[in-house]
């Protein structure tokens, strides 16, 4: 029935239990070759003659013209939903997604966050004074301007604003500034302890 | 520069009329409080997340001077990182609306500021590229973009909880159906209400939703 | 955002797989050209006095036609109506439509003379079922699945924001609010992660 | 708004301390000046402040004067007893306690004042649901909701306003709904038909 594969990828994005499962190129392909057919009588239709006892095609082509425009919102809103996905991302994984996401994406997808990153970085350049203002931190309230953190992971050295260098090893706990381990622990490579 | 602006340097000579740096605080802690219960984006208040920004690096100097474990250096700091992420969060907030109704704003888009509408129109150009894409590979008329369809305007109609700051001079009236009905709203009266019918004075600072 | 705008635009995924729901349809007269829509069609002509049920989305665009007539889905008729009035609470709406509501707006619009009754039954739905949702969502931490999993969609996600702020209320209560956290997505990233490295081993 | 935000807004409050130190120069913070500070002598700073500077044994946080036990099992009472909400003695009186009676605390019967403030809280809120249910039920699209707290309605929201806008929406004619799916979005081909062959039906 028309619309159907349309439907399955609408469905299969809804259902996944992945993040961001792959881009399923080859549905849009048939759903694309759905549409071509669709199309097809509808040009047909339009440049044969119309006759209400034996040719009457105009619940058909009503019929089909629904179908195409079902399809196109179907392939619209799969593509417009993993953007979605896609920006809140950006927001909590940062700049670098995972490579098992990576791998998931179409080529105009990663495309597309590349200049959305670009964007937000313009964007957050031209705001707050002189040195712009990263709208990726503070996430939550602030409380003390020191807090206890334990090292998750294997992560090297990490250099403060204020020139100190801190060995990231795991299972380290250190006694940080909050505003400068804050993506860090979003990105659970530190865990934040004994927070009041 | 601007009038505020003006007013805010000047402050010292005009003690009645000033604003100091502490009015403009408490005005984008209420700006704040508005755009995250608010269904709509809000006139934007650049003007005083500049002129916060400014008095944010200025303090941030003057601590420098501290030493870093004077107790005064460190209640300084913890309240500039309090502002910062009263700041932040704000904007974040704009700016998930910005995306969000992107269509929307564009035509709306007095209330951005001109680092916002900068941002909204890169935002919408790369976001209608993939979209535009797909349409690209559709065959016949069906395959083009409608803009009236990519556009999603906020909901005016959501309810909000609301507080008004003043006696307002005029009733609301809140539309149910075919019902028409009068408020009168009086200062530090709070309600549920439609957001449409006290949009405009959310708008201009007289009603602050809660 | 409000649930509402939430759900509806065009992009929605909620919005489409609602109006995917069928509603009966029945050509009174031969149509050509639809064969298509019904496997027992011979050649493309939809034979006089056929019902099929179609997508929503599909019936929108024939139910107007000379010779179409269009009935309502079950959940909206009188039989379910009444069940509906003597006790919505105990209804399981997900398996008897899973957008209840949504749906039943979307058939109120094409079915001009019942709409108001419809209208009428999905708001005195929600309504009935309202208050026991509500205390659910309140104390959805500590009970199974089994009502949750009775609500149409929206209700779930009506239940599932309630419910997160009350967790966020009680962990507030608990003092355990001042923690940064790992990101929501890392969080589940990770999961997914290592679930699938203990299902290679 | 989560609970944590608008906890950030409680910690803005005021709060009397008892300082432990002695500092003469006054502190111009943004949000306003703090200080001079004489060890005993009581003075008034943010409810931020008050807890940075306990954490480091520099004061002691004295309660606000309506934290007191007699008063509030006093206002549990009426709260219990009024149809109404009953105005509280702070718009962040949740936020407050929790911030100043943690097991810690300076402030003497902590945990008593804790559980009242809880049950007042728990009066208010079961309050708030009952009326949230009776209103949705009723019908109307505004009601007065004079004292009730930011903490309050924060809880309530997702609980009647989600409700409240999905009963409204279902209510109204549509305009915007996913009509846009179908015969919006067909419009320009069924009408180049429309003039051309049979008659529609109209609605």
């Amino acid at each position: 029935m028309w619309g159907d594969k349309a439907i399955e990828l609408i469905k299969e994005l809804e259902r996944s239990s992945e993040l961001f499962p792959p881009f399923d190129d080859d549905k849009v392909r048939l759903i694309l070759e759905e549409c071509r057919v669709l199309n097809q009588f509808i040009e047909d239709a339009m440049s044969s003659t119309f006759d209400p006892e034996t040719n009457n095609y105009l619940a058909g082509v009503k019929a089909r013209t629904a179908a195409l425009e079902r399809n196109k919102r179907c392939l619209l809103a799969y593509q417009w939903n993993r953007l979605q996905t896609l920006k809140k991302m950006r927001w909590e994984f940062g700049s670098i997604l995972p490579p098992e996401i990576k791998a998931n994406m179409s080529e105009t997808e990663v495309q597309w966050c590349t200049k959305y990153s670009k964007a937000l970085a313009n964007y957050m350049k031209n705001i707050g004074g002189r040195n712009g203002l990263n709208l990726m931190l503070d996430m939550q309230p602030p409380k003390d301007l020191y807090i206890e953190v334990r090292c998750l992971k294997e992560y090297g050295k990490l250099e403060l604003d204020s020139g100190e260098v801190f060995n990231l090893s795991e299972n380290s706990q250190h006694y940080m500034p909050r505003s400068q381990v804050e993506n860090l622990i979003r990105l659970g490579v530190l865990e934040h302890i004994n927070w009041s | 520069m601007s009038n505020l602006e003006d007013m805010f340097l000047n402050e010292e000579e005009d003690d009645e009329e000033a604003i100091t740096a502490k009015s403009v605080l408490e005005m984008i802690t209420d700006a704040w409080v508005n755009e995250k219960l608010c269904p709509e984006i809000l006139p934007n208040k650049a003007e005083l997340v500049e002129v916060m920004m400014e008095q944010i690096d200025q303090m941030e100097e003057n601590v420098l001077q501290l030493q870093k474990t004077d107790l005064r250096s460190i209640i300084h700091r913890q309240e500039l990182e309090r502002i910062r992420y009263l700041i932040r969060s704000y904007l974040r907030a704009r700016l998930e609306k910005i995306e969000f109704y992107s269509v929307w704003v564009f035509k709306n888009q007095s209330v951005l500021s001109p680092q916002e509408l900068a941002y909204l129109k890169e935002y919408l150009s790369l976001s209608v590229a993939p979209l535009k894409n797909l349409c690209d590979r559709f065959p016949g008329p069906a395959g083009q973009l409608n803009p009236k369809q990519m556009e999603i305007a906020p909901d005016l109609e959501a309810h909000v909880f609301a507080k008004s700051r003043v006696d307002l001079p005029d009733t609301i009236i809140v539309h149910d159906g075919p019902r028409e009905e009068e408020i009168t709203v009086t200062k530090d009266s709070q309600r549920i209400v439609p957001y449409s019918c006290i949009r405009q004075y959310v708008r201009d600072d007289r009603i602050k939703l809660i | 955002m409000s649930l509402f705008r939430k759900r509806n635009h065009y992009f929605s995924l909620t919005d489409v797989l609602s109006s995917q729901e069928r509603v009966p349809i029945t050509f009174q007269v031969a149509v050509g050209y639809l064969g298509e829509l019904d496997a027992s069609a011979e050649g493309n002509i939809l034979a006089a006095g056929t019902t099929l049920e179609l997508p929503y989305w599909l019936v929108t665009s024939l139910y107007q036609e000379d010779g179409v007539g269009i009935d309502l889905p079950k959940q909206y008729k009188q039989a379910w109506r009444d069940i509906l009035a003597a006790d919505a609470k105990v209804v399981n709406l997900q398996r008897l439509c899973k957008y209840f509501y949504e749906f039943g707006k979307l058939v109120s619009l094409i079915r001009v003379r019942d709409h108001q009754d419809i209208i009428d039954l999905l708001i005195q739905t929600l309504v009935d079922r309202h208050r026991e949702l509500t205390n659910w969502a309140v104390h959805a931490i500590k009970q199974e699945n089994e009502f949750f999993e009775k609500l149409d969609d929206i209700e779930q996600e009506l239940s599932r924001r309630a419910t997160s702020a009350e967790l966020n209320l009680s962990n507030w209560l608990q003092s355990d609010c001042g923690q940064i956290r790992k990101a929501e997505m890392v969080q589940a990233h990770d999961r997914l992660v290592s679930s699938s490295r203990t299902f290679n081993t | 708004m989560n609970t944590e935000e608008i906890e950030f807004l409680a910690e803005q409050e005021e709060v009397t301390i008892i300082p432990k130190f002695t500092d003469s120069r006054v502190v111009h913070l943004i949000s306003g000046d703090i200080g001079p500070f004489r060890a005993g002598i009581p003075c008034v700073v943010p409810i931020w402040v008050a807890k940075t500077l306990r954490k480091k044994h520099k004061c002691k946080i004295v309660a606000p004067e309506w934290m007191e036990l007699d008063l509030l099992e006093q206002k549990l009472e009426e709260e219990k007893s009024s149809r109404f909400f009953t105005p509280m003695p702070s718009d962040h009186y949740m936020g407050i306690a929790h911030l100043l009676l943690s097991d810690d605390s300076d402030i003497e019967h902590a945990d008593r004042l804790r559980l009242t403030i809880k049950n007042i809280w728990d009066v208010r809120v079961a309050k708030a649901r009952a009326s949230a249910d009776t209103f949705l039920k009723g019908g109307g699209r505004h009601a007065g909701i004079d004292h009730l707290t930011q903490l309050e309605i924060c809880n309530l929201r997702p609980l009647l306003l989600d409700a409240l806008d999905t009963k409204h929406q279902l209510s109204v004619p549509m305009e915007n709904m996913s009509a846009l799916n179908t015969s919006a979005a067909s419009g320009s081909l069924s009408e180049s038909f429309s003039s051309a062959s049979t008659p529609r039906r109209s609605q």
